[in-house]
C-alpha cells in the first residue's frame, strides 16, 4: 500500500514544512500563507454545503463577517483573548446558519442563491445600523498585530480541520447522503433520507470555518468595518476556487485556494489596473472550459477516488 | 409505393444511451390517414420524435417528399411542410387561443395566408373561434387538444404527425377528436397518428402499423388490424 | 378473517389544475401478495404512487400503512416507515458508485450494510461494477440497481414503477423470481407495468385505472377478459 | 587618549559605514499601498500622482541623502485587508526604505498596525480621523503622522458661518463610514457649542444614491443649515435631489467631494452656493502653491485636488524629516517629525506628541459663479459668503 | 411626508419595473439570472453620457441610441458566451454572468475612468402643493412607463414578441411551431440589454454615473422579479412599484440604512409563502 503511504506522507510533510515556515519567513511570507489558510477554510467550507449538496450559497461570506464581528466585539468590548473569541466567532456563525438555514434551505435553485446573497447585504446593513455594539461605519479597532504567528498556526489548524472534516464527511455515509441531495433530492427523500435535516447539518458545518476565520482575520488585521468583512467578491472568489480545484472533492478547494491566491497576488503586483478584468476572464474560463475543476477532470479521466 | 409522402427506414435509436427503437419503418402516402398503435413502451412516440428531429437516430433514414430529412431540426421541417402535434395537449397556457394559433403560423410570412389558415381552423373547430380571446390554459382538455391540432394546421402542412391526440380525454372528447380527424382527412390533409385508443384509430385509418418493443409487428389496412385478435393480444397479453 | 391490510387507500383524489389525475381510488393490499396496477397512459398510476409515497400531496382521501396514517407525512418519513419505491424514469444517484447508491439509504452498521449491499449487488450481477459511477451503468443495470436499492431498507411494501422496461429477458426472469421470493418472505409488492406478460405471470391481483378511476380489480385472467378493461386499452 | 582615539575611529567607521553602503544600495525606495481601483480609486489616484510629482521633484533637486528616490506602489483595491498585506509585503519582502500612507481613514487605520509593528515611520497624508492618532494610553501609536486637519473640523467653517449669521437649527447627515461619522459628530459638537439646535441626524449607507426619503424628512423639519458629511458621489446625488425635492436650507455644505472640479462639472449651476470644506486650494497663499498647481497640471493633464496636494506635501514632509535626521532610521526620523514645523504648498505642518496635526487649517469655500471661493476662516478668506442661499426656485 | 415618499416611490418604481422587465425576460425565456444586467445598464448610461456631452445631443434623444447600442452588445454577449450556459446548472450561469459583469465594470473603469459623470439637463422640480416632483424623475417615469408599455405592446402584439412569450412558456412547443429558439434567445438578450440601457440612460440624467453603479441594479431587479413572480412579465410592473414604495417608506419610518433590510426580509417571506412570487409565475 505505498500509494496510501504517499497519500499520508505528502500532506504530513507539507504540514511540517508549513509549521516550521514562520521561523524562516518574512512577515509578508507569514501573512500571505495565513491568507492561503484563510482561503482554504473559506473554499473548503463552501464546498461542504454547495459542493456536496448542490445548494449554491451566493453569500457565504456572511458567516465570515458574522464571525469577524462576534469575535471582534468580544475582543474589543469584553477584552476576551483572541483564541476564545475566535471559537465564539465560529459558534456565532453556526447560530446564524441555524436561524436562516431553516427558512432559506427550503428555497430551491437560484432562489436559494439569491436569498444568501441578500443575507450578506442585510448583515452588512444591520452591522452598520447597530453601532453601539459594532461601531457602525467607524468599524472596530483591535489590538495591534502582535499575534500574527500564533494566528498563523490557529488558522492553519482550522484549515487542516476543514480538510479533515471534508475527508471524513466524503468518506462517510453522511457525506454520501449529502451528495444524494445534489444528485436527486426527490429520490433521496423517497429513499428515506431526511434531506431537510441533512442540508441543515451541512449548512451548519459550512458556517463554522468561515466564522472562526472571520474572527481570526479581524484580530490579525486589527481593524474591521462593515464594508470590508462582507464583500460579495470574497464569496465569488471562494466559489471560483472550489470550481477551479474541483467541487465535491477533498483537495479541490485546497488546490483552488493556493493556485488562485498566488495568481491573484502575482497579478496584483504587476497589473494593478486590469486585475479585475483578468479575474472576470478567469471566472468565465473556469465556468466554460472546466466546470468540473482540475481534480474533477482527473477524477473522471483516471477514475480516481472521490477522496482526492 | 412511389407516391409515399414520408418514409422512415429502419430507425434505430432512443434517448441517450438507451435504445427504444430497434428498427422501425413507417410510411404515409398523400391523402392517407396512417395509424401507429402498440402497447406502452413499443416506441410509437419515440419514432415520431425521431422523425421530426427532436431525437437523432443512431441509424436509419427519413425521407420526406423525396428529400432526406434525417436529423433536421423541427422548426426547419415545419418550413418544409411537416407539422407535429406533441403528446399531452401542449399549448402556451398564458397566451390566448388566437395567439396560440398565430404562433402556429410563425413560419408563414404573408398575412393573407395566415388569415386564410385561421379561417380554415375556425371552420374546422368552431369552439376555438368562440374562445379565441380566452387564455389557452383555461380551456378544457379536449379544447386544448383541438387547439394543439389547429395550431399545427396553421402552416397548411402537407403532413401532420399527431402523437396520442386522445390521451387523457374524456370519452365525449375522444369521439369529437376522432370525428375531427375524419373531417381533416376529407378536407385533404395527410395524417399520421400514434394512438393508444387503437379501436378508434384503426377505424378511421387507411393503413396501420402495430409496433411492439421497438419493432414493426403488424402492418395492413386499419380495419384488418382491428379485426385481428393477435393485435388485441399485444395489449393485454394472454 | 382476513389479516389486517398492509396498505389501505380510501377515496384518494388528486387534481392538477383542472385535471383530476386520481379520482376517488380505494385500494386494499394484503400482506405477502403481489399486486399489479395497470391502465393506459395518463390513467393516474404514477400519480397514485406519488401520493402514497408523499412525493405529491393528496387533495382528498386517506392512506394508511400498517394501520397507521401516512398521508401528509414527508416522503422520507413514509420511506422510513417501510414503503420503498422505484421510479418510472430511473433515479439512481449518478455520481455515486453502485455500492454507494446502496449504502447511502440505510442507517445500519456499516459492516452489516456493506455485506448486505454486496449480497444484493451480486444478486443482480452488478458486483463487478460496484465502484463504477451509477451514471456510467447501462440503462438495464441502473434499473436493477434502483431495484436493489429499494431492498436495502427492507421495506414491508415495495412499489415498483415499470420494473421490466428495458431489462433483458434473462435478467428479467431473475428479477421476477426475486419479486416472488420477496413475496414469500412476507413482503407486499405493488407494481406498475406495461409488459402484460409480466403482469399476468406475476401478479395475484390486478387493479386497473382509467382516467384516474379504478375500473376493475381481480385476478389477471379475469381482468384480461373484462370488457371495460379491453375497452380502456384498445378503445371502443 | 586612547578612548578618544577609539571614539574618533568609531565615529569615522560609522561615517564610512553609513556612507559606503548608501552608494552601493542605489535609490531610496519608498513604498505605499494606494486605492488605485475600487471605491476610492479616483481619490487614491490623485494621491498617487501627488506622490509621483513629489518624487520627481526630489530627484530633480538631487534626491534624498544623495540618493535617487524611487516609489514602489501597489493597489489595495480600497480594502483595508489588502492594504495590510501589501504594507507587510513592502516592509518585509521588498524591504523598502520608507513608507507613505495609503488613501482614506479606514485603510490607514488598518495599515498603521503593520507599520507600528515594524516600527516604520508612516506619514499618512490622507487620514483625517482623530481616533487613528489619539489613542488610549495602553494602545499608543508612535510612528504615524498626520498631515491634514482632522475630520471633526471639516464642517466647522459652515457651522461658524451660519452661527455668526444667526441661524438656529441644523440637520446633519453623513455617510456611515469612519471619516464621515467623525465629521458629523464634530459638526454636532460645534453646533451645540455655538448654541444651535441639531434637529436631525441620520446616517446613510456607503454607495447610497437615493436620498428622497432622507431629504423628505429633512424638508419637513425646515432646518436653517444642512451639513452633510459626504464623499463625492453622495455629495453630488444629495445636492441634485435637494433641488428636486425643493429642500431649501439657508446654508448647505458638504465635506469631501465638494471641492473637486468634477463637483461643479457634474452639477453645473446647482453647485452654486454650496459650501465645501477643503484642506487645500490652489489659490491659497502657501509657498510654491501656484508652481505646484501648474507643474501638476502639466504633468498629469488635469488639476490637482487636495488629495494630490496632501500626497505631495506629505511626501515632502517625510523627505524633510529624513534630510534633517540625516538617516532613514525610523526613530531619528520620528524625532524630527515630532519637532518639525513646516510650511508647504499645503499649508502648515506641526504635530503634537501623538503625531496629531495641530497647525494645518481647513478652509471653507463656497461655489460662486463656477469657482471655489474661500470664505472661511477670515484670515484666508478671499470673499464674503453669498448668504443666505436662495431657494431653488429663485435662482 | 408620506405623500411625498409615495410619489418618490412610484417614480423610482417605474424605473425599477422597466429595468427588471429585462431581467425577467431573460429569466423567463432562458432560465438564467443575468448578473451582468446592472453593468449593461451602466454601459447604457455611459453611451448616453458621451452622446449628450461630447456630441451635445439632447440626452433624452440618446435613449433610443443607447438602447440600440446595448441591444447589439447584448446580442454579442449572448452569441459568444451566454448561450453556452443555457440549460446548465444555475451555478454556471450565475458565475459566468458574474465574470462578465466584473470584466465589464473593469473595462469601463479603464476606458472611462472611475470619475463620476453626469448629464446635467432639466434639473429642478415642479412644485405641486406640498409636493416636489423632480423634473428628471418625472421624465424618467414617463419614459420608463412608455418604454415598458412599448415592450408590452411588442410582447403582446408583434409576431416576434409573441414568439418570445411562447418560448418562455414552452420551449418544446415553440420549436414545434417553427420558432427558432436560438434566435429568440438572442433577441431576448438584446431586448433585455436595451431595456437596461434605457434605465441607465435615464439614471444618467437623474443621478451621476460611474462604472460600479450597476451592481445594486442587478440585485434590485432580482428583488423586483421575485416580488412580482419570476417569469410573469406583468408581475415585474407590480414588483417594481412595490420595491420603490417599500424602499421609500422604510427609509421614511426607519432609516435609509435599513430600507434594504426590509426589502430583503420581505423577499424571503414572500418566497416562503408563495415560492412563485406575488402574481405567481413558473417554478424552476
Amino acid at each position: 500500500m505505498s500509494g496510501r503511504h504517499v497519500a499520508l506522507a505528502a500532506p504530513a510533510a507539507v504540514a511540517l514544512a508549513l509549521a516550521a515556515y514562520p521561523a524562516v519567513a518574512s512577515g509578508y511570507g507569514v501573512r500571505a500563507t495565513l491568507q492561503v489558510f484563510m482561503w482554504i477554510v473559506l473554499a473548503g467550507s463552501w464546498n461542504l454545503i454547495s459542493g456536496l449538496t448542490g445548494y449554491v450559497s451566493f453569500g457565504h461570506v456572511a458567516f465570515f463577517g458574522a464571525g469577524a464581528y462576534a469575535g471582534a466585539i468580544l475582543m474589543s468590548k469584553a477584552g476576551w483573548p483572541w483564541l476564545a473569541a475566535a471559537l465564539v466567532g465560529g459558534v456565532a456563525a453556526v447560530v446564524l446558519a441555524l436561524v436562516i438555514g431553516y427558512p432559506c434551505l427550503r428555497l430551491k435553485g437560484p432562489y436559494f442563491a439569491i436569498a444568501m446573497l441578500g443575507l450578506n447585504e442585510v448583515l452588512r446593513a444591520l452591522v452598520s445600523y447597530f453601532e453601539g455594539l459594532t461601531g457602525g461605519g467607524n468599524g472596530l479597532s483591535l489590538p495591534t498585530l502582535d499575534a500574527t504567528i500564533p494566528i498563523y498556526y490557529v488558522m492553519g489548524l482550522t484549515a487542516v480541520t476543514v480538510i479533515a472534516l471534508t475527508y471524513l464527511i466524503i468518506t462517510s455515509r453522511f457525506g454520501l447522503r449529502l451528495m444524494t441531495i445534489r444528485e436527486d433530492e426527490v429520490a433521496a427523500e423517497a429513499m428515506g433520507i431526511d434531506t431537510a435535516r441533512h442540508k441543515l447539518y451541512a449548512f451548519l458545518l459550512s458556517a463554522v470555518g468561515p466564522g472562526i476565520a472571520g474572527a481570526l482575520t479581524a484580530r490579525d488585521q486589527g481593524y474591521i468595518e462593515p464594508i470590508s468583512v462582507f464583500p460579495l467578491a470574497t464569496t465569488i472568489t471562494m466559489i471560483v476556487m472550489v470550481l477551479f480545484g474541483g467541487k465535491g472533492t477533498v483537495w479541490g478547494p485546497v488546490l483552488g485556494a493556493v493556485v488562485l491566491f498566488v495568481t491573484q497576488e502575482v497579478v496584483w503586483a504587476r497589473y494593478p489596473y486590469v486585475h479585475p478584468l483578468l479575474f472576470g476572464a478567469i471566472i468565465v474560463a473556469v465556468v466554460l472550459l472546466m466546470p468540473r475543476g482540475v481534480l474533477g477532470i482527473l477524477q473522471i479521466r483516471y477514475r480516481l477516488p472521490r477522496t482526492i | 409505393m412511389s407516391t409515399q409522402l414520408l418514409t422512415a427506414y429502419e430507425l434505430v435509436g432512443g434517448y441517450g444511451a438507451i435504445d427504444i427503437l430497434h428498427g422501425v419503418s413507417l410510411s404515409v402516402g398523400v391523402g392517407e390517414i396512417v395509424t401507429v398503435i402498440g402497447p406502452n413502451g413499443a416506441g410509437k412516440s419515440t419514432a415520431f420524435k425521431t422523425i421530426v428531429g427532436f431525437l437523432r437516430p443512431k441509424s436509419g433514414r427519413v425521407v420526406f417528399s423525396g428529400e432526406e430529412i434525417t436529423g433536421i431540426r423541427p422548426d426547419l421541417l415545419l418550413r418544409r411542410g411537416l407539422a407535429y402535434v406533441p403528446q399531452g395537449r401542449l399549448v402556451f397556457p398564458q397566451m390566448t387561443v388566437l395567439e396560440n394559433l398565430e404562433m402556429g403560423a410563425y413560419t408563414v410570412a404573408e398575412p393573407a395566408r395566415v388569415a386564410a389558415a385561421l379561417a380554415r381552423v375556425y371552420e374546422l373547430f368552431p369552439v376555438l373561434f368562440e374562445r379565441r380571446r380566452q387564455k389557452a390554459g383555461t380551456l378544457s382538455g379536449g379544447e386544448q387538444q383541438m387547439l394543439a391540432i389547429g395550431r399545427a394546421l396553421m402552416t397548411a402542412p402537407r403532413l401532420i404527425l399527431l402523437d396520442e391526440p386522445s390521451l387523457g380525454l374524456s370519452p365525449k372528447f375522444v369521439t369529437l377528436i376522432f370525428d375531427k380527424l375524419g373531417e381533416m382527412k376529407r378536407a385533404g390533409y395527410t395524417l399520421m397518428l400514434v394512438e393508444q385508443n387503437a379501436a378508434r384509430a384503426l377505424a378511421i385509418a387507411d393503413r396501420a402499423y402495430a409496433l411492439e418493443l421497438g419493432r414493426n409487428r403488424f402492418e395492413g389496412p386499419g380495419t384488418a388490424l382491428l379485426a385481428d385478435p393477435e393485435v388485441k393480444r399485444l395489449y393485454l397479453g394472454g | 378473517m382476513a389479516s389486517p391490510p398492509v396498505l389501505e387507500i380510501e377515496r384518494l383524489r388528486k387534481r392538477f389544475g383542472g385535471v383530476t389525475a386520481v379520482d376517488g381510488v380505494s385500494l386494499r393490499l394484503e400482506p405477502a401478495r403481489i399486486y399489479g396496477l395497470i391502465g393506459p397512459n395518463g390513467s393516474g398510476k404514477t400519480t397514485l404512487f406519488n401520493c402514497i409515497t408523499g412525493v405529491e400531496r393528496l387533495d382528498e382521501g386517506r392512506v394508511h400503512f400498517g394501520g397507521e396514517r401516512v398521508h401528509g407525512l414527508r416522503p422520507w418519513e413514509i420511506a422510513q416507515k417501510g414503503i420503498g419505491r422505484t421510479f418510472q424514469v430511473i433515479r439512481v444517484f449518478p455520481e455515486l458508485s453502485a455500492l454507494e447508491n446502496l449504502l447511502v439509504v440505510t442507517r445500519d452498521r456499516l459492516a452489516a450494510a456493506r455485506e448486505r449491499a454486496l449480497r444484493l449487488l451480486r444478486f443482480v450481477k452488478l458486483d463487478g461494477l460496484r465502484d463504477e459511477y451509477a451514471g456510467n451503468l447501462s440503462y438495464g443495470q441502473q434499473k436493477l440497481l434502483e431495484f436493489v436499492r429499494v431492498l436495502m431498507r427492507d421495506p414491508a411494501l415495495i412499489l415498483l414503477d415499470e420494473p421490466a422496461a428495458g431489462v433483458n429477458r434473462t435478467l428479467l426472469n431473475d428479477l421476477l423470481e426475486a419479486v416472488r421470493q420477496l413475496r414469500d418472505r412476507g413482503k407486499t409488492i405493488l407494481l406498475v407495468e406495461h409488459d402484460m406478460k409480466v403482469v399476468m405471470g406475476l401478479c395475484e391481483t390486478v387493479f386497473v385505472l382509467d382516467h384516474g378511476e379504478k375500473i376493475a380489480e381481480g385476478a389477471p385472467g379475469v381482468i384480461q377478459t373484462d370488457e371495460r378493461v379491453i375497452e380502456a386499452y384498445f378503445g371502443r | 587618549m586612547t578612548t578618544k582615539a577609539l571614539g574618533a575611529l568609531i565615529t569615522a567607521m560609522g561615517v564610512v559605514a553609513g556612507g559606503l553602503p548608501a552608494e552601493a544600495q542605489g535609490p531610496i525606495r519608498i513604498g505605499a499601498s494606494l486605492s488605485l481601483t475600487g471605491t476610492y480609486a479616483k481619490l487614491g489616484r490623485n494621491q498617487h500622482e501627488g506622490y509621483k510629482l513629489c518624487v520627481k521633484d526630489l530627484n530633480t533637486k538631487g534626491g534624498l541623502l544623495g540618493r535617487k528616490v524611487e516609489l514602489v506602489v501597489y493597489d489595495d483595491q480600497s480594502t483595508p485587508a489588502t492594504a495590510v498585506r501589501l504594507y507587510e509585503k513592502l516592509i518585509t519582502e521588498d524591504r523598502v526604505d520608507g513608507v507613505m500612507g495609503p488613501y482614506s481613514s479606514p485603510v490607514t487605520e488598518a495599515s498603521v498596525n503593520v507599520t507600528e509593528k515594524y516600527k516604520k515611520v508612516m506619514v499618512a497624508p490622507l487620514a483625517a480621523t482623530t481616533s487613528i492618532f489619539k489613542r488610549p494610553p495602553d494602545k499608543k501609536r508612535s510612528y504615524v503622522f498626520m498631515v491634514i486637519s482632522p475630520a471633526e473640523e471639516y464642517l466647522e467653517g459652515l457651522i461658524d458661518t451660519a452661527a455668526k449669521r444667526g441661524l438656529k437649527t441644523v440637520a446633519i447627515v453623513n455617510e456611515d463610514t469612519l471619516f464621515s461619522k467623525a465629521a458629523a459628530s464634530g459638526a454636532v459638537e460645534l453646533a451645540k457649542k455655538r448654541g444651535m439646535q441639531v434637529v436631525f441626524q441620520e446616517a446613510y449607507p456607503k454607495g447610497n444614491t437615493d436620498f428622497s426619503a432622507l431629504l423628505t424628512k429633512v424638508k419637513a423639519l425646515t432646518p436653517d443649515v444642512l451639513a452633510a458629511a459626504t464623499y463625492f458621489d453622495d455629495a453630488v446625488a444629495l445636492t441634485r435631489q435637494m433641488r428636486e425635492l425643493d429642500v431649501n436650507p439657508k446654508a448647505y455644505g458638504v465635506t469631501v467631494g465638494g471641492d473637486l472640479p468634477e463637483f461643479y462639472d457634474t452639477l453645473k449651476t446647482n453647485a452654486e452656493y454650496v459650501y465645501g470644506a477643503t484642506q487645500w486650494e490652489p489659490v491659497l497663499p502657501y509657498p510654491n502653491n501656484t508652481e505646484f498647481f501648474e507643474a501638476y497640471k502639466k504633468e498629469f493633464g488635469h488639476e490637482p485636488s487636495y488629495h494630490s496636494a496632501a500626497g505631495y506635501a506629505g511626501c515632502l514632509i517625510y523627505a524633510e524629516a529624513v534630510k534633517r535626521a540625516g538617516t532613514l532610521d525610523a526613530d531619528r526620523v520620528r524625532e524630527q517629525l515630532l519637532k518639525l514645523e513646516m510650511r508647504t504648498i499645503f499649508g502648515e505642518y506641526k504635530v503634537d506628541a501623538d503625531g496629531f496635526q495641530v497647525a494645518h487649517k481647513i478652509v471653507t469655500f463656497q461655489w460662486q459663479e463656477g469657482r471655489k471661493v474661500v470664505v472661511w476662516p477670515d484670515e484666508l478668506a478671499l470673499a464674503k459668503p453669498r448668504f443666505p442661499t436662495p431657494p431653488w426656485n429663485q435662482r | 411626508m408620506l405623500g411625498q415618499v409615495v410619489i418618490s416611490g412610484i417614480l423610482s418604481g417605474a424605473l425599477y419595473a422597466m429595468v427588471a422587465l429585462g431581467l425577467a425576460l431573460i429569466f423567463g425565456v432562458m432560465r438564467i439570472i443575468n448578473v451582468a444586467h446592472g453593468p449593461l445598464l451602466m454601459l447604457g448610461a455611459y453611451t448616453t453620457y458621451f452622446l449628450s456631452t461630447v456630441l451635445d445631443v439632447n440626452p433624452y434623444l440618446t435613449v433610443p441610441v443607447s438602447m440600440a447600442v446595448l441591444f447589439a452588445v447584448g446580442v454579442v454577449l449572448e452569441r459568444t458566451l451566454v448561450f453556452r450556459v443555457v440549460d446548465a446548472p444555475e451555478l454556471s450561469s450565475l458565475l459566468l454572468t458574474f465574470g462578465v459583469s466584473i470584466a465589464l465594470v473593469n473595462l469601463a473603469q479603464l476606458l472611462f475612468t472611475s470619475d463620476l459623470r453626469s448629464v446635467e439637463y432639466l434639473t429642478g422640480a415642479w412644485v405641486v402643493g406640498p409636493f416636489a416632483l423632480s423634473k428628471t424623475r418625472v421624465v424618467a417615469f414617463v419614459f420608463a412607463g412608455t418604454l415598458t408599455g412599448l415592450a408590452f405592446l411588442f410582447l403582446g402584439w408583434t409576431k416576434l414578441g409573441k414568439a418570445i412569450r411562447a418560448t418562455s412558456q414552452s420551449r418544446e412547443v415553440a420549436m414545434v411551431c417553427g420558432i427558432d429558439v436560438q434566435r429568440i434567445h438572442l433577441v431576448t438578450f438584446g431586448l433585455a440589454s436595451a431595456l437596461a440601457a434605457a434605465g441607465g440612460a435615464l439614471i444618467a440624467v437623474i443621478v451621476a454615473i460611474q462604472p460600479e453603479m450597476g451592481q445594486t441594479w442587478t440585485f434590485k431587479s432580482f428583488l423586483v422579479i421575485v416580488l412580482g413572480g419570476a417569469g410573469n412579465y406583468p408581475g415585474a410592473l407590480l414588483g417594481g412599484i412595490l420595491l420603490g414604495l417599500i424602499e421609500q417608506v422604510a427609509s421614511l419610518f426607519l432609516t435609509t440604512q435599513l430600507s434594504e433590510v426590509v426589502a430583503y426580509v420581505l423577499l424571503v417571506a414572500i418566497l416562503l409563502v408563495r415560492p412563485t412570487g406575488l402574481l405567481g409565475g413558473r417554478q424552476t
